[in-house]
């Protein structure tokens, strides 16, 4: 019997099944190899036919998407009991991803923006979404929306992390390969190679030797010069602190690595490891000097945290200052 | 790593710790923590007994790691590791939690330094379960010193080096050698003659073959580490050839200059001298020097150079002589770079600079002086001699408004100007003073004996220094008499001002160049104030006489002695050991991004092409860890100070038990 | 009744000017707050700012990083390197809403022993007027959140 | 048999939401509503971000068409900073662009909605899929299909960095140049595309209008609604999905509206209900009179269907054509029936593929001045495309940094909101009679909102989605209103 493979997404935006898609003839192979029983995306199976199945029958499941509300924290729960290899597929899962900055706000300030303050809105009644709502006998659910955005490993047990956004479809090929074969790294490896991306950049030659800048700019400052180093122009560019496997795609694109492969296995907070190597690269000793080329930089915690926020150190802004 | 055993020792270091923190109750608290196999707590732990526990308990019990808690590793770290090492574990298996300069000696509440302690003790537990074993690094100690500064601190040091056949540069900024020593008459309480004493070793130390003197010269950089210093010297021009000059002085003679027209320095200005002469009598080397500031040819091109044909074709002077920078590698640096006398301008109601009559206390030592402006004789500016002197004690000294502390020297050599005078002049000599300190050896005598030669003591802080109404040309010196508890006016024809000591105003600089501490008042900070008083935080590098603080010539030839020791101590042993806290590079988790190349300010990284890694050059790290810290991808680790380690430490403080 | 709010404050102190300060204010018996538990590293440069975060994230309520003075680094220039980050560091911490007084960076050369009782006392008050940062405690919630 | 039915979730579309069911002591459908349950965050985090990294940030808003919002966000920079690209950057954008659409239009025929007509909407679950489709159409075929979708992802990643999230859109034009190689193997890629679409079109004919049961189905009124439509047009009122004017058309089909994009505010507006978190948009003039059609509710919609009702061609020979035959078959216009968005949609991906073919054969591609630097300081910048699902709209604010102050987003779906809800119920109400409700009926219940091909990760910016589901609630079962999550336990 071939063994069981489940795709699920949560908070996520689909661009991790649009990666499943993108292998392309082999996702035929993959169907000849395993019994693909859950791909809301691409097949008719239910929910109802995962909860009939025994816990542990599927061999694997890749899961994309972060934690936002509490539909998402159930099925991960039912995915895992039903799963013996749950991996987090994407940033979003393994970091929490770009939907991850929401928790620089909460969910307040969230639904205000949106059912509150936005200019197409015409909301005079101050209508707002509600958990329950009541429709002459009738009641209407909605699910909790969380305050906080979390990774998949800070809901529940994780075996493995595919990274990326998305994950390129040859790591994905590598995956379940490896799953097939029964070749495994040990449990909680990230599945990519645990170097940064400069190992796998055409650039990294250009780059000197003794970097150190007098200025950063922003990509729609300067033209970037499509033979030479990003950051070596003054770019800021993650690459250095950014585990590789993608094949340098943006940069190859001219345009900087923003990190969505998040960092190598030595690093506990991608964006306080990428903030400390590109500052110590300002060519100053001077207090206001230095000031005035970090302010290139406009948005630490936006450059930084792009795609790992929930993940980082802190996790979220407080609440008390949101 | 096999299951760690920890051995965790508590010291009282008798009441030190004890009085602030519960010790028996943190010993309590450090057994109930994961990996703690043994906790003991003892009196003394840095003693004989204390180690032993130690190197026991790891036979006894199998520990393999140790935490000793107790005062700052700085202090006792070397102790322990040897502890540790002796019990046969790797020294660096071994860690040191400081709870008595952090904690006992500086918080009251018991409760509070207890939990603090408590909080630092699960904090080295848990940090020392990560320690791995780790082998000194052996560098070998270059033999040739650098000996800075010509002072008796600085001849001192070199002579005992030359004497013991290691090859010394000695670098001098002024002219000649001989430091301030030179300028005074007599020393006390002995008072015998400064030159006698002085001026044989001035000339040893040219005769030395071991010695390579460079007046003149200055430091201008500093490279590498103990052992290994690569030292760029500037040597600025003299104009006088140092190997062809011998001092005939015919070309002093000769100068345009009929008469000496310029203030001369070592005299203070209390005379004049030719643009090219020799500083004094004694001067080494005794050569000539010209002073570009004020000899016409420099200044105007114009000059008939009379001296020129003075020294014929001996062609001792180069007037287009260049300045040069010579570099030197050494394993050892002395530094002897003294101080400065106190600027009495700084103090307005004294006069001093106002009324020709106020002297500083150095002048004086000129006016005595045998070779000095005045051949020894103590007249006035006008050549008067005084017939009634007041010397006012701690100028600059023991004062809130320029330096609170007290400048060791200025008493005795107040009292022996006082005798000086005395003996010279007959004159009526009043000491104003705060206390007088006379705690060397046959100071107190010398005291006594001044006070019997008739001298006056009265204790009272001089308030005001102004001339007489009357106008009979005398300065009134008026004090409180705290003895009498009555204001007195004293009319005195001199006034001398017994300056205190000062840090070298460059010793900023200095500092810097040698990689130094500073103690406020800028005088350079010993590495522990008894255990290693010469010693400073640069390895390799000794302090003797004055820049240190302020001292008298025994004190000052001891320190250079114990220098010299030092140095040599380093030099014979052929090696040292470094500390193994060097950062390296796991060359597989190494992209090649090239972020830590520019960081490191020793160029010990660089990048290697073929393999598209960085390395690190161990034998260059001084193990900053700067680029640890900036690794992007966590490929550099630092022995010693690997992130686990540290976050272990960051997780043990703040896990509340 | 609750016990009153005494901040815990994970101070960095680099080995040749601060931390020895640190001993020169114990030698001299200098009393101070008794809220900073320090770790000692060789350089200011090698202060991650990973060790920043961690420590707020594990419930520090303030970050103290000691340094040699501009110009005074035992290794030349790595105060120059935490200056850098720090800068940056301080940015993205108030992003975060860590406020200002919570985050410091402080030049102690080895003789300033006063200088660490006045900036440990100054910098205790201030932490204590701004309350608990509460990252622990909100993180903990959030592992249970639902 | 079960007191209710729970199908969860929806599938084989983009995104999440669920249909609740209530039907009378009659077993007749009393209600049917259409629910989202989740939340667009974006615009609130979108704040304090540099305005140039909108369009990677934005693109994370859907990954099936993440080309959409990156193209919105990237002239929205551009009218935020007042500046125009060159020439060659705006036939490389477009280019990557109608690649896209061709290329999600097919993805959209063959894997989301096609299986329905393909494989049938009443064929086994197991079935109704790609992989049912490559079963039917046969193995070379389903291989075809494959190549050509992952040739043309390739041109859109030789453009754009990657294909899913991009990153060449900067204000004033693109990241990177085209060299000739590559314009070469576009040209080569245009040609199969066009050759693939009017493949797929010839399918679409066989399968679904060589079935009267189909066209019935399509033509049928419980699949149709007489509402307002709006759609981007050219200056010659053509369909055009990167540049041009809006125009909305009335049921009547008459222009009710014509205006530059940067105006919308004065047209639109976003309704609020409390049972989902989607924002239903409507004709601000007409007002929102509730889920009703006609033209008095200013319920409109977007997408194929909306494009060729507003439009007065297509701009390219074949698709043209192709049109035509469209009005003629179902004509005159405005086709009201919403099934017919899979022919539209096939018609469009004709279109696409025509144009990138034309785009890929210009001179100016290769030309390396790809991009104009901003001087202007920036303010405020609208940007509007349309998406494989409809208008998408990206409305920025800045501080004089270009640091986000306000985002506002409006998205194809939402667009759609009410019209999809309209569609849902009145689907219900045809097909479900008398409470027996066989999994094939409760599909085809899905097909009417799968024929927007809607995308409700766009919709609501989706920051957590819960899965659709379509759960039928019996009589007995109202006044206990039980929690579908204490159904799900027992």
């Amino acid at each position: 019997m071939k063994p069981k493979v489940a795709f699920y997404w949560c908070a996520s935006c689909g661009g991790c099944e649009e990666a499943v898609i993108d292998l392309a003839e082999k996702v035929l192979d993959v169907v000849a190899a395993v019994d693909i029983v859950f791909w809301p995306v691409a097949l008719d199976f239910k929910t109802k036919d995962v909860e009939a199945m025994a816990d542990g029958s599927i061999v694997a499941t890749f899961l994309n998407g972060a934690i936002r509300n509490s539909e998402q924290e159930e099925m991960a729960h039912l995915m895992r009991r039903k799963t013996q290899v749950l991996i987090a597929f994407g940033s979003c899962a393994q970091l929490g991803g770009i939907p991850g900055l929401g928790n620089l706000w909460n969910r307040e300030t969230i639904f205000n923006e949106v059912y509150r303050d936005s200019p197409a809105l015409v909301n005079p009644d101050g209508v707002f979404p509600v958990t329950e709502h009541r429709d002459n006998g009738h009641t209407l659910r909605l699910p909790r929306f969380f305050d906080t955005v979390r990774t998949l490993d800070q809901v529940v047990d994780v075996d493995y992390y595919l990274p990326g956004c998305p994950p390129t479809p040859n790591l994905i090929e590598q995956a379940i390969g490896a799953l097939l074969s029964g070749k495994l790294p040990p449990k909680g490896s990230v599945l990519a190679p645990d170097l940064a991306l400069c190992e796998e950049c055409s650039r990294r030659d250009t780059k000197p030797e003794k970097l150190s800048l007098e200025a950063f700019h922003r990509p729609s400052e300067v033209l970037i010069d499509e033979s030479k180093c990003i950051l070596s122009q003054g770019v800021p560019c993650l690459g250095p602190a950014t585990r590789s496997g993608c094949g340098a795609q943006c940069v190859e694109g001219n345009m900087p690595c923003t990190g969505c492969f998040g960092p190598t296995s030595r690093v506990r907070d991608a964006g306080a490891k990428s903030l400390s190597a590109i500052a110590s690269m300002a060519a100053s000793n001077d207090e206001a000097e230095i000031e005035r080329i970090l302010a290139g930089i406009p948005d630490p915690a936006g450059m930084f945290y792009r795609y790992s926020l929930p993940a980082s150190r802190l996790r979220r802004k407080r609440q008390e200052a949101v | 790593m096999s299951e760690a055993r920890i051995g965790v020792y508590v010291c009282y270091c008798g009441t030190n710790i004890a009085a602030t923190i519960d010790v028996a109750g943190l010993a309590g608290y450090a057994a109930t923590l994961p990996n703690v196999t043994v906790v003991r707590d003892y009196k003394y732990m840095c003693s004989d007994p204390g180690q032993e526990l130690i190197k026991q308990d790891i036979h006894d019990h199998g520990l393999n790691r140790i935490v000793v808690v107790a005062c700052s590793p700085t202090l006792h770290e070397k102790t322990f590791r040897g502890a540790t090492a002796a019990g046969g574990l790797n020294p660096y298996l071994f860690h040191m939690v400081n709870i008595r300069e952090q904690a006992s000696w500086v918080h009251e509440d018991k409760a509070a330094a207890t939990a603090k302690a408590r909080d630092l003790v699960r904090a080295a537990v848990r940090r020392v379960v990560h320690h791995r074993p780790l082998e000194r690094r052996q560098t070998a100690v270059h033999p040739d010193v650098l000996v800075v500064g010509g002072g008796i601190a600085g001849i001192h040091a070199a002579l005992t080096l030359a004497a013991a056949g290691k090859r010394v540069y000695l670098v001098e900024r002024e002219p000649t050698i001989g430091g301030h020593m030179a300028m005074f008459d007599k020393t006390f309480p002995t008072l015998d003659c400064a030159a006698c004493i002085l001026t044989p070793k001035m000339t040893a130390v040219k005769g030395n073959r071991n010695i390579t003197l460079w007046t003149l010269s200055e430091v201008a950089a500093v490279e590498g580490y103990v052992g290994n210093y690569k030292v760029t010297v500037r040597r600025k021009p003299r104009y006088v050839l140092e190997d062809v000059c011998a001092g005939c002085m015919e070309c002093v003679e000769a100068c345009v200059y009929k008469t000496p027209k310029f203030d001369d320095e070592f005299n203070l200005g209390l005379s004049k001298r030719k643009p090219i002469y020799m500083p004094f009598p004694q001067a080494v080397p005794q050569v000539l020097v010209i002073d570009p500031e004020t000899c016409i040819e420099f200044k105007t091109g114009k000059c008939k150079k009379t001296c020129l044909e003075a020294c014929g074709d001996r062609n001792g002077i180069d007037l287009k002589q260049p300045e040069r920078m010579e570099t030197i590698e050494v394993g050892t640096i002395i530094l002897a770079t003294g101080f400065k006398i106190f600027d009495s301008r700084r103090v307005p109601y004294y006069g001093y600079g106002d009324y020709p009559n106020v002297y500083s206390a150095l002048e004086v030592e000129r006016l005595t002086n045998a070779s000095g402006p005045t051949g020894g004789e103590m007249i006035l500016r006008n050549g008067v001699r005084p017939k009634s002197v007041a010397i006012v004690h701690c100028v600059g000294s023991r004062d809130e408004h320029t330096n609170r502390y007290c400048s060791r020297v200025c008493c005795m050599y107040s009292l022996k100007l006082a005798h000086l005078i005395k003996e010279r002049t007959g004159a009526e000599v009043y000491n104003f003073y705060i206390d007088i300190r006379a705690p060397g050896k046959a100071f107190e005598e010398f005291y006594n004996r001044v006070a019997e030669e008739g001298t006056h003591f009265i204790r009272g802080k001089v308030a005001d220094v102004y001339p007489e109404p009357n106008g009979a040309g005398r300065l009134i010196v008026q004090a409180e008499d705290t003895l009498l508890g009555m204001v007195r006016k004293i009319p005195v024809d001199m006034v001398v001002l017994g300056v205190g000591l000062e840090a070298k105003a460059d010793a900023q600089e200095v500092r810097r160049l040698f990689n130094l501490s500073c103690s406020a008042e800028g005088w350079f900070l010993e590495r522990h104030p008894k255990l290693a008083p010469v010693s400073t935080f640069t390895d390799g590098v000794f302090l003797a006489g004055c820049c240190q603080g302020p001292k008298d010539i025994p004190d000052t030839v001891a320190q250079a002695g114990a220098a010299a020791a030092e140095a040599l101590a380093l030099i014979d042993a052929g090696h040292i050991e470094m500390e193994p806290n060097t950062a390296y590079i796991v060359e597989e988790a190494c992209s090649g991004c090239k972020t830590c190349i520019p960081l490191c300010p020793y160029s010990a990284i660089s990048y290697r092409e073929a393999e598209k890694t960085a390395a690190i050059n161990e034998a260059l790290c001084k193990g900053c860890g700067t680029c640890v810290a900036s690794c992007p991808s966590g490929a550099i680790c630092q022995n010693l100070f690997e992130d686990e380690e540290i976050f272990q430490e960051i997780e043990g403080v703040l896990e509340y038990a | 009744m609750p016990e009153p709010f005494e901040p815990k404050i994970v101070a960095f102190f680099c080995n040749w000017c601060t931390y020895l300060a640190a001993d020169l204010a114990g030698t001299s018996r200098l009393r101070y707050a008794p809220n900073a538990r320090v770790v000692r590293v060789m350089c200011s440069g090698r202060i991650d700012p990973q060790f920043v975060l961690d420590a707020f994230a594990r419930g520090a309520d303030g970050v103290l990083i000691g340094g040699c003075h501009p110009g005074d680094c035992h290794y030349q220039e790595g105060n120059y390197k935490c200056l850098r980050r720090f800068q940056l560091l301080k940015r993205l911490a108030s992003q975060m809403g860590i406020e200002d007084d919570r985050l410091r960076l402080e030049w102690i050369s080895a003789s300033e022993g006063e200088r660490v009782r006045t900036v440990m006392n100054d910098m205790v008050e201030k932490v204590r007027a701004l309350g608990p940062l509460g990252r622990r405690k909100e993180v903990e919630e959030e592992a249970v959140v639902a | 048999m079960s007191k209710h039915i729970v199908i969860d979730p929806v599938t084989r579309l983009e995104g999440h939401g669920r249909i609740e069911i209530f039907l009378d002591d009659a077993g007749q459908v009393e209600r049917a509503v259409f629910q989202v349950p989740e939340l667009r965050g974006f615009e609130k985090f979108a704040q304090g971000r540099p305005a140039e990294d909108m369009p990677q940030i934005t693109s994370r808003i859907c990954g099936v068409c993440p080309m959409a919002h990156h193209m919105a966000a990237t002239k929205a920079l551009d009218d935020l900073y007042k500046v125009d690209p060159p020439p060659a950057a705006k036939k490389i954008r477009e280019l990557a662009y109608t690649t896209f659409m061709a290329e999600d239009h097919a993805l959209h025929f063959y894997f989301l909605g096609g299986p329905d007509f393909i494989v049938g909407p009443r064929a086994p679950a197991a079935e109704r899929n790609v992989l049912g489709v490559i079963a039917r159409v046969g193995e070379a075929t389903g291989r075809k299909v494959i190549a050509v979708r992952k040739r043309l992802r390739a041109v859109m990643a030789a453009i754009a960095g990657k294909a899913i999230h991009p990153v060449f859109g900067l204000p004033g034009g693109v990241a990177k140049r085209v060299t000739p190689e590559q314009q070469e193997e576009f040209k080569a890629a245009a040609e199969e595309a066009v050759e693939f679409a009017k493949f797929t079109l010839g399918a679409f004919e066989k399968i679904v209008l060589g079935n009267a049961e189909y066209v019935d189905l399509i033509c049928s009124d419980m699949f149709t609604h007489r509402t307002y439509y709006m759609g981007m047009v050219d200056e010659s009122n053509r369909v055009n999905f990167y540049d041009g004017q809006l125009r909305v058309a009335g049921p009547d089909g008459v222009e009710w509206a014509k205006f530059d994009t940067g105006r919308y505010l004065d047209y639109i507006g976003e309704h609020v209900e409390p049972w989902t978190h989607v924002k239903f948009c409507y004709l601000k003039a007409v007002g929102w009179n509730g889920f009703e059609e006609g033209a008095a509710s200013g319920v409109y919609s977007v997408a194929p269907l909306a494009r060729l009702n507003v439009a007065a061609g297509m701009a390219t020979p074949a698709a043209e054509a192709a049109r035509e035959q469209f009005f003629a078959t179902l004509g005159p216009g405005p086709v009201h029936h919403t099934l017919a968005n899979h022919w539209a949609r096939v018609i469009e991906m004709l279109y696409a593929a025509e144009r990138m073919r034309e785009l890929a054969a210009d001179a100016d591609l290769t030309d390396p001045h790809v991009r104009n630097l901003p001087t202007a300081t920036p303010r405020e910048g609208v940007g509007v495309v349309e998406a494989p699902r409809g208008t998408l709209f990206h409305h920025y604010q800045t501080d004089e940094k270009g640091l986000i102050q306000k985002a506002n987003l409006i998205v194809a779906t939402q667009n759609n909101g009410a019209r999809i809800s309209m569609s849902v119920e009145k689907a219900a109400k045809g097909l479900i009679t008398g409470g027996e409700v066989p999994e094939g009926l409760l599909n085809m219940v899905e097909m009417a909102f799968r024929a927007y091909d809607p995308c409700f990760g766009c919709a609501t910016h989706a920051q957590g989605a819960a899965p659709i589901s379509i759960r039928v609630w019996k009589p007995g079962e109202r006044r206990a209103c039980p929690h579908v999550y204490q159904v799900k336990a027992s």
